[in-house]
């Protein structure tokens, strides 16, 4: 069957997924509220490795392809914001919750 | 160099694990966040020295590209996330939020064309880049109602079917490309594009602008998921790892959220409540309510042993921060205690009264915990709400049919004397009633917040 | 490099141990201290799948070989003790704790 | 074939991480080791039936033998499960975590002749059948230890230094063994065999019998070690998941229950204190102690209003558990108000005391935990503390120096009477002096648990 196949060839990658969930999930569970909006922050900085993928579409792409360039361009710009402005938000808002 | 490559990842990806286990609790938050961003520079230069493949061509000119762009995004990202005003954090959030998804939709706009033919790596391009442009056309809605520039829902006739039948479209749309990819247009990408950008933007705009933190959460990890496909296109760890955490725990986190705001994720897209349009249910309520007036709420002030502040919505939205900061200060001198009592989803994003509080100053130890302040209540002599509503609606103790019946509340009325300021008897973010402000014990005391506390300080310095 | 070698090579393992072990340490956090002994006996049930092992053996085992039978047989019959008797004593213990 | 093993794998693999996750919680606990239980039937059946590689040689003869084999140890497993008495659940863990271990040393065994000459199988059949063979001899010692045919810990002049200079020696010869197995005769690795089990011995036997179920808790995590091996040289997913989980888990575990007992897992490995031999440190203490007779004990228990009965270690010695129940109903009978204050580590076990009173039906809901049950002792008239010494050691609050400070305790000496059942004067676990016993309040109301309770309800009978 195929769907036997299509799992024995990608066994690892299933388990992989699997644990990346189970680990996901356990590490947010009984997060207390107040730190709900940080933590929503600081997700949001690392799923900016996403700009990774970006600058590997700029490295794949011709030289000579400029409308390719562009668009990387554009992309790892973006990435950048997403993973800069994240941490840094993220950084000032848990600021105001520390202890003095 | 491949060697060196996968342990900068394998850096990245525990970096970003373990930077979110930390970011969990309030004491290593920061430096769980810190974490994160260093795995993140590890992961990132990693690939810009080390990746290369068959594919690659690295040049001078591609470095000097890519490293422009990566300073153009860090100048504008670090300005705006520093410049802004605590309050408007959320926006922000929902603002990078979406350019991560712009970012994942690039990379499948780009990467499109060199696998035509290749069904595996089409549907991973295929749905990064769908599920990126929802995130990013989604994410573009939300800053817009959260900044006020859009702060009515906008419903379409029938738009919950409506949408569902959009989403059916791109989804069949999707599928077909990603099979019968050779001999199709190359442009074709670009009009599944478009139509996930409208998609994005149905989605977001008939959810009422209160809602939008859940929102963003949800959105946030659909960021996640698009991320996660880019990891299975190059088969690259940390874009995996870093894409399916942020996908699960971000799952999660939402619901974490419409739980403490006891409601359910589907009321919170289909939009039972929260706009303010939709009719609530519950008892609506008559009786008489009573007045005070500033010099008499300035001499019960100035006279009690302790004074607790229910700081709610209302107080972020007049920007009295600074004066209620003020207050609590004067009353202190004249030897009243105050404590403020924080409810866990008090204004409109989770911890918004102590990012408020803390931009004016407040102490930390001056911020006391639901659970906390609860028993403390019986000793209070005066309460002092200011801009809260349903986080001190009895109706969540007392009455199944409140929508809010469940939701635990600050217990205001076991105190002595209880004071109530806002602008009208208008209902707060459910929509309903308050019988609080019927108790016997209950005064109001109207007016804008900012307005109302200037007058009250000025009234108790001349006492 | 050879250390480099080993990792590229074993990559989807190295992901695979990390992620389990974050998992195995997430799972347990945070349990109050009466669960502690239901919890070591039922992580000892978990590790009687060792068994599977032995069932390994006692396949691979050529059909002459009497020694490497005996050995197979018996380590099958431990692992069996492992495995029930493991979740039975912590079925017992938890009965034990239930609220009535 | 391999498709649906792969399968059964899968389940067996998400249901030890599901059901280890529920077993945390005492709601879902019973139902997470049912779904483990289901997880692991669900893999042994499908090794059976479905594992076939170009090795293996299944036949009807080797499908009797298996099956036998399994139902052999079902029965012997499940007979001495369900018989063993509540308060030797310990030993019984540690027994079947020890037939674990042998599996995995047999395994290592037999499938070394296989592998000569193969490095990497070799290193993981070595270690898996080392680790195996430790865990197996060390958790038959710490049986022996806890059903009392072996009290008293060994120890060999410095034993420390021998336990690691037999561990260097095991580590070389086993790395010998792997690098140079060719040529090498086949029974070396019994020789490796006999030397780890030497080291098993010696690790556990100076080890004192009430630090056990901490040593047992490692030895668990080391037979899942040893079941991860097996399961790198099998490529096997469920025994890479359970072992590895097992392994991490346990660790965890391990180090959890020394933090309740505020001890380092090295004090407990290296013996501190703990056999009772070992000096502790301390302030030893003097001064007088008041007796009080069981006729007036008898009086002053029936005509309070409320008694709050402290459980500890000799109450299970003494096997007390049912007369204490008895006492408990009559008092109740009689109008009084009786609870159980249970501390988390009274006894040698964590919930030792839950198990031990649910056995003679003591209600749950009578159980208090230590955080409840403290601000109550206010209001406390007698406290009765039958067998417990350190978990009601001021010293805990008080002494810098002691060995126990810093745990927290029940604080009995808010009540009104404090009586103390135990024999003589001698210390507790920790070895060391317990200053209430010299409270104003305190009376002493010495001899066996058992014993003495008899006498008590027999004498309350009378009023
Ligand atoms: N924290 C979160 O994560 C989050 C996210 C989404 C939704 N929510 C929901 O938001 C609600 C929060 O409760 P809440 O008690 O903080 O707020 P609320 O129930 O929304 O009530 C806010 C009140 O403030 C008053 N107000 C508005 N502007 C004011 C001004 N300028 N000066 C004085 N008063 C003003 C309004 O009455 P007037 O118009 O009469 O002045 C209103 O009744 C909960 O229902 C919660 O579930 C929370
Ligand atoms: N729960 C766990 O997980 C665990 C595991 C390992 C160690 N520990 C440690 O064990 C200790 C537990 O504290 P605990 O207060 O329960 O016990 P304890 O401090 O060990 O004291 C037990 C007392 O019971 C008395 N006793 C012994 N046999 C008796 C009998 N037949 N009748 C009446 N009394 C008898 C003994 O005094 P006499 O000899 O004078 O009668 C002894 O002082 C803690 O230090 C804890 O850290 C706990």
């Amino acid at each position: 069957m195929e769907i036997f196949d299509f799992f024995v060839q990608n066994r690892e990658m299933i388990y992989f997924i699997i644990l990346a969930v189970f680990v996901g999930i356990e590490v947010i569970g009984g997060v207390p509220t107040v730190l709900h909006t940080p933590l929503m922050s600081g997700a949001n900085a690392i799923h900016g490795v996403v700009i990774v993928g970006a600058i590997i579409v700029m490295l794949d792409t011709e030289p000579d392809n400029i409308f390719g360039l562009a668009l990387g361009f554009l992309a790892v710009i973006l990435g950048t914001l997403n993973v800069v402005g994240g941490f840094v938000v993220t950084d000032r808002m848990l600021e105001m919750f520390k202890k003095k | 160099m491949k060697g060196l490559l996968e342990i900068c990842y394998l850096i990245g990806s525990v970096t970003f694990i373990v930077g979110l286990k930390m970011m969990g609790n309030a004491k290593t938050a920061r430096k769980g966040n810190l974490i994160g961003a260093f795995g993140m520079t590890i992961a990132i230069l990693g690939t810009i020295f080390l990746f290369r493949t068959e594919h690659t061509t690295p040049s001078a000119f591609k470095l000097v590209l890519i490293f422009g762009a990566i300073a153009i995004g860090t100048a504008i990202g670090w300005l705006t996330a520093k410049k802004v005003e605590m309050t408007k954090m959320p926006e922000l959030v929902s603002m990078f939020n979406g350019m991560g998804g712009a970012c994942a939709a690039l990379i499948g706009l780009t990467e499109f064309q060199h696998n035509i033919g290749n069904p595996t790596a089409l549907s991973f391009i295929v749905a990064g880049m769908v599920i990126g442009t929802i995130s990013f056309s989604g994410s573009i809605i939300a800053y817009l109602k959260l900044s006020g520039k859009l702060d009515k829902p906008i419903r379409l006739p029938q738009y919950n079917m409506l949408n569902n039948i959009v989403l059916l479209a791109i989804v069949v749309f999707a599928v077909f490309v990603i099979i019968k990819s050779t001999g199709l247009p190359l442009a074709i990408i670009w009009v599944l594009f478009a139509v996930a950008i409208v998609y994005g933007v149905l989605f977001t705009i008939p959810i009422g602008g209160a809602d939008m933190p859940v929102v963003i959460s949800l959105l946030n990890s659909f960021t996640g998921l698009a991320a996660a496909f880019g990891g299975f296109l190059y088969d690259n760890k940390p874009m995996l790892t870093g894409g399916i955490l942020v996908g699960s725990a971000g799952t999660l986190l939402t619901l974490a959220m419409c739980k403490a705001m006891n409601r359910s994720l589907t009321s919170v897209i289909f939009g039972a409540f929260g706009g303010g349009s939709a009719a609530a249910s519950g008892d609506s309520v008559t009786g008489t309510i009573k007045d005070i007036q500033v010099s008499d709420l300035a001499v019960l002030l100035n006279y009690s042993k302790k004074v607790v502040i229910v700081p709610g919505y209302g107080l972020a939205v007049a920007q009295a921060q600074h004066v209620i900061h003020e207050l609590e200060k004067l009353l202190e001198e004249r030897g009243v205690e105050v404590k403020y009592a924080i409810h866990p989803v008090a204004g409109r994003m989770p911890g918004h009264m102590n990012v408020l509080l803390a931009e004016s100053n407040v102490e930390y130890e001056k911020l006391v915990e639901m659970e906390d302040i609860n028993p403390e209540f019986e000793q209070t002599d005066v309460v002092l709400v200011v801009g809260a509503n349903d986080v001190v609606n009895p109706a969540a103790k007392t009455d199944p049919s409140s929508p809010i019946y469940g939701m635990p509340i600050l217990e205001v009325d076991r105190a002595k004397h209880i004071i109530v300021n806002k602008r009208s008897m208008s209902a707060g973010y459910a929509g309903i009633d308050n019988l609080l402000f019927y108790d016997p014990k209950c005064s109001m005391f109207f007016g804008d917040a900012k307005k109302a506390l200037t007058e009250l300080v000025a009234e108790i310095k001349t006492l």
